[in-house]
């Protein structure tokens, strides 16, 4: 009898919604889990947030397949690889469910709409801007990247367009990236060798939940305040450096508000409605939002039913604004 | 026996020494300024927990779950610190916990009659598992700057965090060679049944390591809270592996009753030096991995040609002591 | 006070076993037994291999749990008994097969757990010069010789301060002189009021020391007597009922090959432990070579068999053997049975099948998989020859009896069919009847043309067995004895130096 | 038939134990919800694990020799990459394929000969190695031109289909699992090889003594994981359709639980494919089933990790137990017969 309730997916009353992160354990990811099922009441879905600890694509497949077996009826997913999930995402939309992506996109065949963060541009160059905030671009200095992993879509495509724009727009040198897997102590002691081994550097880019503080930290036991560090992170975790001055600024969008955002996206298709590239649709606190073209994220493929809602805004964190915050 | 104890930490010592030597010619403040110090520093957490893996190890055990131990103590330490209890008494709770951890694979294995690694298996998804839910998954800020100071405290060049790590290790060194209880380990991983048979409490004996490690692990922790400041749920994922490679390295033979603490610190050291090493020889992190891989190999290569040219030379030492008469040229060893 | 505690243990036994049942998987190997010591006796404990007496001692000193039955020491009975708890009880048991700590040294391994007793360096090494040669302390135990460990076990064993000493087989790897001092230990601890358990196959020792002997047949107690009212054939009747004994000895039958090829030749063979060494085998030949422990026959076997390296021409068969490795060896038709049996000579979680084949791999085995009916052959060859214990030929040989294990051991040997075996200290544990039928196959062998290197150092198996006899001493040979002077005195004096150059 | 049955009869007893819990847990799980034992869901789910068993097969045979490789999951990541990359330079998707294996291979044979020269622990050898193989994953990515964060894909479709298609009705990954435990089963118990790394395991010195060509058996052994964990890190590569430096990173635990879940002993010497076989569907059910009772992945990471303890414990209690009531009846039955009369001269008890 579980054929019967499948087809009846319509009105999503009580729908059973899986809002997965890349793993689970990160505040990051915690804040958007939170946020995603705070909302699902208000669209009368059951949102759950369900996730692995640890980021594999393997371990995605396994849970995706798995949600897909046991009627949820859609699937929200922060993919750790861009075309590791296609299959299984594919298997669940022949069997109707809504996939969206949020934070990190798989290729677009594979899913109906991204909830996007912002685009590799607008967040590369974001990353930059922050540094000359402190560092004129014309300067000659030394900068480094601290990130996750070689092998994580998002970070990297942020760091490659940084780079791109350090590499045509300024005059600083790049001196490394170190890589630091998710260990806060490991992210603690690589920025401890990294500033030591390069004396002369002027500045960290830490595109990383983790990476970030870990600099951060590695900064106030050096006490080297010279050095300007930026990136992205949640709110808590870098409010005792803001507020010591290990740091001026750092950058991330609402979390809690893409996590509810992507519910409401969910919703409006659960519904029954379909969007369009070019289409508007009303979301509850998010106003009027406009479905994006792949295209805006760099990918060449156009089909209905598929495109990129990119959230209004992103926010800088600095002394004056980071008490408003709680995630 | 002694003398080939040491001989074996010395071949450690000198790896060591070598790959510090082969850096600084790199990069030469890689051995100045504040960086010996710093890298002392990034080492006390593996040293901490190796001399906990090799306790075990040297039980003819093996616990894979004292990075979740260090998780779990850590972040019911951190929370207590957040919640205003006075340190003193968190860092006794940290401890004990640690402790009462450990005891629970220690208990596992002797009366539930788990292996160790099934046991510690199962206590790595747990223990990592409870942590989360303690957490609901958010890491743990705002401990209070008084805790967090002590990361930075230093006395005469070296932070306090290593100073007091170093303290602990001998202690827990001496533990191990001079005491009665330290004798006991090394015949229960040398022979658990001529141990059981000569009256040695084997099952108590076994719970004690276990217990130690998990205590270390505490202890661990404690040093994660005041070097990092806030701990989340994937503290020390992983670092297991590294730990029992420490000691290996360090000369600690996992089929028990061989190496000593000490070795498995300079074991630790020498893990931490290399992962330090990358930046000062301009190695991106892209190849960071190869590059460990490759020194570690290099290393334990090195250390094993070391260690037969010793072994060859005690064999013929043995021998010639035995006929006065020389004993003309057995170095080569038949396979 | 002495005088009162001995008279007062006199009327109070050391132990009492009463009823004892024990089983492994509901196959009972102790059928109620009743046992007792009393104060300043030594009590011989005689049996086949795999009768339970091994069991009967680990039940009394809490290494095995028994099934039902009391056991009494020093008047209490002693529930939950664990060897702690026997500690407490001042009971000790020196068990068959060594248990040192390989990776402690030799002053460790005697010191450790010795209770509230305080023992220094220096009584340990007069124990073990009271005993045997002198053993480095802080040689690591793992690299002693099985009879050296066995040395440390018993030193451990008399340095307790125990009222109840049980000893299993302890002199299966010493030679005689060891043996002699042992008894001298054993009588004078015995002299103190201390009740000993002696548990041997030797039965001239138990004649020699024991006051009292008992019987164990499958489990089950047989006879037990005072040692000047039976005689040895009550003894070995009581044990085997129905076992022809060995007639005459098979020296008698083999020398008719001398003359032909040797077997085995090895020239100026310098290695570790031993030097400039010579000695030819001949098909049907059983060549004995006698020493005492510590002479470097087992290195010279290693040597030859190819595990240590070694100078000089080894030829076998007539052709240059150069390439020695064990692999080479069985190949060639040369086999070594250790005299490790625990360490070399057996896989102790592997069956009995897969012991007696794994030198034969290559010949069980038909288009890369074994073939079962093969594979069970070669056991079943071995198992009937060897009278090994009946049962499954799928148990595990860790299960097995110390004697069993050593014929495994011997099987495994022997599957390849070699022209040449190298047997070191073949009988250790092996009981009468067992001894009786290794001599009868080694004699049978040697007749089909086998050529025997015998490393012993139990002079009466020597002479009893050999048709020529080497003798070394301090890692060279300095003995040759043909098969006409072959007397125990004069392999004992050889091997002990009291002449100098036999012949 | 017959034969079959005493098989089965002849099953070990933790062998039989595994069966009874896969058997209880696929009825606990079912009754709780129907779709979880819907026979197609089930039969298509097995995908999701039974390539974890493919590298414990041949990692049960290393820890039966009494050594171990934590590099596998580097391994099948250095093929995966190593086989998109090779695609991508214009060769036929099962050239590629046969070059990621060969890459593996080599893997093997260094982790083997690496252990042989020096003597060192194989847990150090191989997470010295599991880091290096891991590093030159990401470093052919590098080479292959690739961001190694996106991986290799534009995979043929006939590719695709070996690990994602249906051969007879069946998944392949399940029948290459299948193929694969039925030769790991013979190589284990039916070849020279098998038995020799068996009783190496059991006592290394003894194999020396009787001649055992050792060296051989050991780096085999390595390679044959090596190999293994190639196909695995291929198979995953058709699976999620894009080969990825690291999509092996997850392998390490998962497959290691299995393996000693199987009953293998980490000193060596004992253990059997069938209890690998068994665990591997013992694991993979118990963790869909506790997913589909809606536990969080963290509860069902403690509820696994509470069973796999648990399970161990019963292992030797329960044999405990039934030994001792084994002996306690044969003690009764004994006590029937008459004991053997003491013969001869009297017992000469005080
Ligand atoms: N752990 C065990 N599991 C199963 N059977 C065992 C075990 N230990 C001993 N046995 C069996 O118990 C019987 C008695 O063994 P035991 O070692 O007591 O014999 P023994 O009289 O000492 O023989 P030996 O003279 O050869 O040493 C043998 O049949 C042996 O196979
Ligand atoms: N691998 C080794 N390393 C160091 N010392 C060893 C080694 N093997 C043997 N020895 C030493 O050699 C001594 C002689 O032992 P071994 O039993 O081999 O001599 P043996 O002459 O063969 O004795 P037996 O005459 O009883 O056969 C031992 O006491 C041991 O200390
Ligand atoms: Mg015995
Ligand atoms: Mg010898």
């Amino acid at each position: 009898d579980g054929e019967g309730d499948e087809g009846a997916t319509g009105s999503g009353d009580g729908a059973k919604v899986a809002f997965i992160p890349k793993l689970t354990g990160v505040g990051f990811f915690e804040g958007g889990g939170a946020g995603a099922e705070a909302a699902g009441p208000d669209y009368g879905l059951d949102v759950q947030y369900l996730g692995s600890p640890e980021a594999s694509v393997a371990k995605q497949v396994e849970l995706i397949n798995s949600y897909t077996q046991q009627g949820y009826e859609a699937l929200i997913v922060s993919s750790v690889s861009p075309d590791g999930l296609c299959q299984s995402l594919e298997t669940a939309m022949e069997q109707d469910a809504v996939v969206l992506t949020w934070d990190s996109d798989t290729n677009p065949e594979c899913r109906q709409f991204y909830i996007s963060q912002g685009t590799p541009d607008q967040l590369g160059s974001l990353l930059v801007e922050m540094v000359t905030e402190n560092l004129p671009a014309d300067e000659e200095a030394q900068v480094a990247f601290h990130y996750s992993s070689p092998t994580v879509t998002d970070q990297n495509q942020w760091a490659e367009v940084a780079k791109g724009i350090i590499a045509d727009d300024t005059s600083w040198e790049i001196v490394d990236t170190i890589f630091s897997e998710n260990q806060t102590e490991l992210a603690v002691q690589q920025a401890e060798a990294l500033i030591n081994a390069n004396p002369d550097l002027k500045a960290i880019i830490a595109p990383d939940a983790n990476a970030l503080p870990g600099t951060a930290q590695a900064l106030e036991n050096l006490g080297r305040e010279d050095i300007i560090l930026v990136g992205f992170s949640t709110p808590n975790v870098m409010k005792g450096y803001i507020e010591n001055g290990t740091l001026d600024r750092f950058a991330l969008w609402d979390v809690e508000q893409q996590g509810a955002l992507s519910v409401a996206v969910a919703a409006h298709l659960l519904e029954g409605n379909e969007l369009n590239v070019g289409d508007t649709f009303e979301a509850e606190g998010f106003g009027t939002l406009e479905v994006q073209p792949n295209s805006v994220q760099g990918y060449d493929y156009e089909a209905d039913g598929n495109g990129i809602i990119v959230m209004p805004e992103r926010t800088v964190f600095t002394a004056e604004n980071i008490d408003d915050f709680d995630f | 026996m002694r003398q080939l104890l040491k001989h074996r930490e010395a071949v450690t010592v000198l790896g060591v020494v070598l790959l510090v030597a082969v850096v600084a010619i790199v990069h030469p403040s890689f051995v100045t300024g504040g960086n010996p110090a710093r890298i002392a520093n990034s080492a006390v957490i593996l040293a901490l927990l190796a001399a906990g893996s090799a306790i075990v190890i040297m039980t003819r055990n093996i616990d894979v779950s004292v990075g979740s131990t260090l998780a779990l103590s850590g972040i019911v330490g951190a929370l207590m610190l957040r919640d205003g209890v006075p340190i003193p008494l968190a860092v006794l709770t940290v401890l004990v916990l640690g402790a009462v951890l450990g005891a629970v694979n220690g208990l596992g294995v002797t009366y539930g009659h788990v292996p160790s690694i099934v046991m510690t298996l199962g206590t790595l998804a747990a223990y990592r598992g409870i942590s989360f839910l303690i957490t609901g998954g958010y890491s743990v800020e705002n401990i209070p700057s008084a805790y967090r100071g002590i990361g930075t405290l230093e006395l005469l060049g070296l932070p306090v965090l290593v100073w007091g790590a170093l303290l602990v290790l001998v202690a827990v060194a001496v533990l191990m060679s001079r005491t009665r209880v330290g004798r006991h380990v090394y015949a229960v991983g040398d022979n658990l049944g001529g141990a059981h048979l000569i009256g040695v409490r084997t099952n108590a004996v076994v719970i004690f390591a276990f217990a130690a490690s998990g205590l270390l692990a505490a202890a661990a922790a404690l040093v994660f809270l005041a070097q990092i400041g806030s701990i989340s749920n994937q503290a020390g994922q992983g670092i297991e592996m590294r730990a029992i490679a420490a000691a290996v390295i360090g000369g600690v033979a996992l089929t028990g009753g061989v190496g000593t603490i000490a070795g498995a610190v300079v074991g630790a050291v020498f893990i931490t030096t290399a992962t330090s090493s990358l930046s000062f020889l301009g190695i991106p992190g892209f190849w960071a991995d190869t590059v460990i891989g490759a020194i570690l190999l290099v290393a334990l290569f090195a250390d094993a040609r070391v260690r037969a040219a010793l072994d060859r030379r005690r064999l013929v030492d043995r021998y010639r002591a035995r006929h006065t008469a020389p004993a003309p040229s057995l170095e080569s060893e038949v396979r | 006070m002495l005088q009162n505690s001995t008279s007062h243990h006199r009327r109070e036994p050391v132990a009492v076993v009463d009823g004892l049942w024990k089983s492994y998987g509901g196959v009972p190997v102790l059928k109620g037994v009743d046992i007792d010591v009393q104060p300043g006796e030594i009590h011989a404990l005689v049996g086949g291999n795999g009768a339970g007496k091994s069991t009967l001692m680990k039940a009394i000193t809490g290494v095995v749990a028994p099934d039902s039955g009391r056991i009494v020491i020093g008047g209490r009975e002693v529930k939950k008994l664990s060897p702690r708890a026997a500690h407490a009880n001042a009971v000790y048991m020196v068990p068959q097969e060594p248990q040192l700590f390989p990776n402690l040294s030799v002053l460790e391994n005697v010191t450790l757990s010795l209770g509230g007793q305080r023992v220094g360096r220096r009584r340990v090494q007069e124990v073990i010069d009271s005993l045997a040669h002198p053993i480095d302390l802080d040689a690591r135990a793992g690299e002693l010789s099985i009879s050296d460990q066995q040395l440390i076990e018993l030193v451990r064993g008399i340095l307790r301060e125990a009222r109840l000493l049980i000893v299993d087989e302890p002199t299966a790897a010493l030679t005689a002189r060891e043996v002699d001092q042992l008894f001298t230990q054993l009588r004078s601890l015995a002299a103190t009021g201390v009740g000993i358990f002696y548990v041997s196959h030797r039965m001239s020792e138990i004649f020699a020391l024991c006051d009292r002997v008992t019987v164990l047949r499958d489990g089950a107690m047989v006879l037990q007597s005072r040692t000047d009212e039976v005689s040895v054939d009550d003894l070995v009747r009581a044990m085997v009922p129905d076992t022809v004994r060995h007639e005459a000895a098979p020296r008698a039958r083999a020398t008719a090959h001398a003359g032909a090829r040797p077997a085995l030749e090895v020239r100026g063979l310098t290695g570790q432990g031993f030097l400039d060494v010579d000695l030819e085998v001949f098909p049907g030949e059983v060549l004995g070579i006698a020493g005492v422990v510590g002479t470097g026959r087992t290195e010279l076997a290693e040597t030859v068999y190819g595990l240590r390296p070694g100078t000089g021409t080894v030829i076998l068969d007539g052709e240059e053997y150069a390439d020695r490795t064990p692999r080479h060896s069985l190949d060639r038709g040369l086999s070594y049975v250790p005299e490790d049996r625990h360490a070399h000579g057996v896989f102790l979680l592997g069956t009995i099948v897969d012991n007696c084949s794994s030198t034969v791999m290559d010949r069980i085995t038909r288009a890369g998989l074994i073939r079962a009916e093969l594979d069970h052959q070669v056991t079943d060859r071995f198992a009937q020859g060897l009278a090994l214990q009946a049962g499954s030929r799928s148990r595990k040989v860790g299960n097995l009896s110390g004697g069993n294990q050593q014929k495994v051991s011997l099987a495994k040997a022997l599957a390849p069919e070699p022209k040449v075996i190298i047997l070191d200290e073949p009988s250790r544990g092996v009981d009468v009847a067992a001894r009786a039928d290794l001599y009868r196959l080694v004699g049978d062998l040697a007749e089909q043309g086998l050529a025997v290197v015998l490393i012993s150092s139990d002079f009466e198996e020597i002479v009893e067995l050999s048709t020529r006899v080497l003798v070394m001493r301090d890692g060279r040979v300095t003995g040759h004895l043909p098969a006409e002077q072959i007397t125990l005195a004069a392999v004992r004096d050889g091997a002990f130096g009291t002449i100098e150059e036999v012949a | 038939m017959n034969a079959v049955l005493s098989r089965v009869r002849a099953l070990p007893r933790w062998e039989s134990a595994l069966v009874l819990v896969l058997v209880a847990e696929l009825a606990f799980f079912g009754a709780m919800n129907p779709r979880f034992i819907d026979p197609d869901r089930l039969l298509f789910a097995m995908s999701d694990f039974v390539y974890l068993g493919i590298v414990a097969l041949p990692l049960a045979v290393v820890m039966m020799t009494g050594g171990i490789d934590i590099s596998f999951g580097s391994v099948a990541s250095l093929a995966a990459i190593v086989t998109g990359v090779t695609f991508q330079t214009g060769l036929n998707i099962w050239l590629a394929v046969l070059v990621g294996l060969l890459a593996a291979a080599l893997a093997g044979v260094v982790n083997g000969s690496a252990i042989l020269i020096t003597g060192a622990q194989p847990m150090v050898i191989t997470l010295g190695s599991q880091f290096l193989f891991a590093g030159l994953a990401l470093g052919a990515s590098g080479l292959g031109g690739v961001s190694s964060f996106e991986g290799i894909s534009g995979l043929p479709e006939s590719f695709l289909e070996l690990a994602g298609g249906e051969t007879l009705g069946l998944p392949n990954m399940l029948v290459i699992f299948a193929v694969l435990a039925v030769a790991a089963a013979v190589l284990l118990g039916r070849t020279a090889f098998g038995r020799q790394a068996r009783l190496i395991g059991a006592n290394p010195q003894a194999a020396r003594y009787a001649g055992f060509r050792s060296q051989q058996v050991l780096v085999s052994t390595y390679l044959l994981t090596a190999l293994a964990a190639g196909l695995v890190g291929v198979l995953l590569t058709s699976y999620v359709g894009s080969a990825r430096a690291d999509i092996g990173a997850g392998l390490l635990m998962p497959t290691l639980t299995l393996v000693v879940i199987g009953g293998v002993s980490m000193y060596g010497g004992e253990g059997s494919i069938g209890g690998v076989v068994i665990a591997t569907f013992v694991i993979g059910f118990l963790q869909q089933g506790l997913r589909f009772m809606g536990l969080s992945e963290n509860q069902v990471a403690v509820a696994t990790g509470a069973a796999l303890v648990l399970v161990a414990s019963l292992r030797w209690w329960t044999g405990h137990l039934s030994e001792s009531w084994k002996n306690r009846r044969a003690r009764r039955i004994g006590d029937g017969a008459a004991r053997p009369a003491t013969e001869g001269v009297p017992a000469s008890a005080p």
